[in-house]
């Protein structure tokens, strides 16, 4: 190793010695771990719904039904986040479009592994969502006869906090498929 | 390698991490879902401004959401090093 | 050095990234026990439907989880660029 | 490559990192929406005092989310070092 | 240096990544400790079903922590790759 | 590539790093102006010390997110690497 | 430099990043002796209950814990590359 | 380039990410915040001895962001490697 | 560059990342630090039990910052590899 | 490059990372001071206690957070690999 000027140039240099398609396949790769951080959040706020909906169903025995009902809703809506990533993982994997492409290595690799991070975005709605779902559940059990209203609001609030997950998935795709680098 | 390439990479990385803003807008706004169907659910007479006011607050949690998109985008079609 | 040990190393790290998921199952569904604990406490005549549907409910929230496994295990054990 | 290649791609990145500060206004503020919402629920008659604090709260929790978009806009924009 | 030693070394990092997965087993079991310390407390009567659901909502929990103990294990001792 | 460029690289992605500390002001203030908003329609009449209460904290808790800003500034426009 | 020293180098960090899912365990236990606190102070004749109840819930939070530890200390003295 | 630019780039992100410790205070004292809003709300006679409580405890809150800031300032201007 | 230098590079990356464990007990004990001072409030004259049980709880909680603090140690002061 | 640079460079480096342990003190002594200024203002006659027991806990909780500054201090100041 020569001068330390060069500890960054080392490093591009010794990566510069990998086809644009290894460097590519390995920011893929890692980018693809990234894309499953996200699950964090459906795990948090599903986890919460599971806690909230056995609290209710305790309380209210008789209405237990409709609890299960909307916790499940609320959850599936919270699970949206999960399978984002879940997908775009698999599209990373099995049918990365940047693979292969001739090109710049590194900008190649950092799109695949930019597209990955974006998804880390979708913490927020699952654990939001799921937070509504577990709420949604409470009052039901509570006010079995307001199950329309509260899942109508629970939707419409879900459906709002989904909104960054949805730019964040915008984003990775148009890396892998729009990519303005590459045009 | 030129430099280009480097900026460009680079670029795409930051327009990665710009979005993970996102996961606030997300945490926060689904709290306020869950308070709004809690709210409709005690007081269904008051379904009206307990939602606006959920929404409006909603609209508020979203901005630094919307600006880690503008950051990316800018990364990605506007790039001022590019 | 080869590619394939450069993609076989990102492979490892990319194993490890998608693990940390399951920091939110692990939340979530301890956050359902203690809930269900305190739910068997005060009704302990709902105890089978409280249990029932904490273990659904976290069942529910293990899925994300599910899928960090699957891809770590695609990435060591059926890597489709190796 | 060149010295402003590596300055430009390294600026890149910080300006993504400082939209990350985002996420805390987003979790802050929708926080404030929703215990917001629940308060005109039962308070209909105070909405205009309880909406009024809830926007002022969250403005001052808008601040660090600005200054992080401030900094990404200096990096890109106005870079000191370019 | 041959491509085994980098194999190697990245799968050292990422049996350390996977570990973070525990945190959320750590902070779920220890809230599940909590609620079942508050509900033995105000039910005394009830402590064995109370405890029981403890630690049945708290081996659920579990689970995440030892999916990311097991890729570990094997990124380190069962290494596909080397 | 001069050594001034390398410093000037890191000091962009350092910059953008020191204003993560705004995620804590965002939170923290965010849930201040949650508690403010559910206080004043409980208590009208004490609106004033309420709101002026919950400024005062908020001012406390910017602290962190301006000294980032400053770390993140000095950096950029008063580095004295450079 | 031969391929052993990068192995050791990436086991140092390895094994730092496993500790990181001790931040699990402090939350949980933290939060069971918080409301192990609370629970004497309501009913300290149950104090034996809710102690022992405390720190059953706690060791079962330690797991995870313990798990990084053992991974650090594997990476560090048996490690099975080196 | 000499090995002292190495060192100071590396300590404008060690800088970066010292600030981040910040984030706790941010969180901490915008809870303490919060509830002494409330605080004050309920028992405005009080006020006095909730604000000196709410700053007294947001005063040690502070101090490990205060670390955090120092370490930075001492890694840019009184750095013991350059 | 030797090798040791690599390594040694690396235990100090290492030690200050198994320090990061130390978010853990910081949050939880003074979770416990804020659930005592309440309950003292409520019963003052079970302060001596609120007490004990909170640094009994506390004390637990510590044990994984002291993983990391070992594990710091190690890497600086009796590290295997160097 | 001589590898003393490189060690600095790292310790730089991990000193930044070690102070963040910081914001596990800083979230959880500010829960204490919310409660802690909710509790005073409750039972003002019960302040002496309330206060006490809040330092004495926000103490225990501050540990960590010196743990990582001191480790930070040592990789600075009596760097063992320099
Ligand atoms: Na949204
Ligand atoms: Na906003
Ligand atoms: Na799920
Ligand atoms: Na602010
Ligand atoms: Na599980
Ligand atoms: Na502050
Ligand atoms: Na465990
Ligand atoms: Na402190
Ligand atoms: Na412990
Ligand atoms: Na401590």
């Amino acid at each position: 190793m020569g001068e330390i000027s060069n500890l960054v140039m080392f490093v591009l240099e010794w990566l510069s010695q990998f086809s644009a398609e290894t460097l590519t396949i390995s920011a893929t790769i890692i980018g693809a771990g990234f894309a499953m951080i996200a699950g964090i959040g459906p795990g948090v706020g599903q986890g919460f719904a599971a806690g909230k909906g056995a609290e209710a169903v305790g309380k209210n025995t008789d209405n237990s039904q409709s609890v299960t009902l909307v916790m499940l809703l609320g959850a599936a809506v919270a699970e949206t986040s999960g399978i984002f990533s879940l997908v775009v993982a698999l599209i990373l994997l099995y049918s990365n479009p940047l693979i292969g492409l001739q090109g710049a290595g590194f900008v190649l690799a950092a799109s695949a592994l930019g597209a990955g991070l974006a998804m880390m975005a979708g913490i927020g709605p699952g654990i939001g969502q799921g937070y509504a779902a577990g709420k949604g559940a409470e009052r039901v059990g509570n006010r079995p006869e307001y199950q329309g209203l509260i899942v109508r609001v629970m939707l419409l609030g879900q459906a709002v906090g989904q909104t960054t997950g949805i730019y964040a998935l915008v984003v990775a795709l148009i890396l892998l498929f729009a990519n303005p680098f590459l045009a | 390698m030129n430099g280009d390439a480097l900026i460009q990479a680079a670029s795409a990385i930051g327009a990665g991490l710009a979005m993970i803003a996102g996961i606030g807008a997300g945490i926060g706004q689904g709290f306020a879902a869950g308070k709004g169907a809690e709210a409709v659910g005690k007081q269904p007479e008051a379904q009206g401004v307990i939602v606006r006011t959920m929404l409006l607050g909603a609209a508020v949690a979203e901005t630094t959401g919307i600006y880690g998109l503008v950051i990316a985008l800018i990364l990605l079609f506007a790039n001022p090093f590019v």
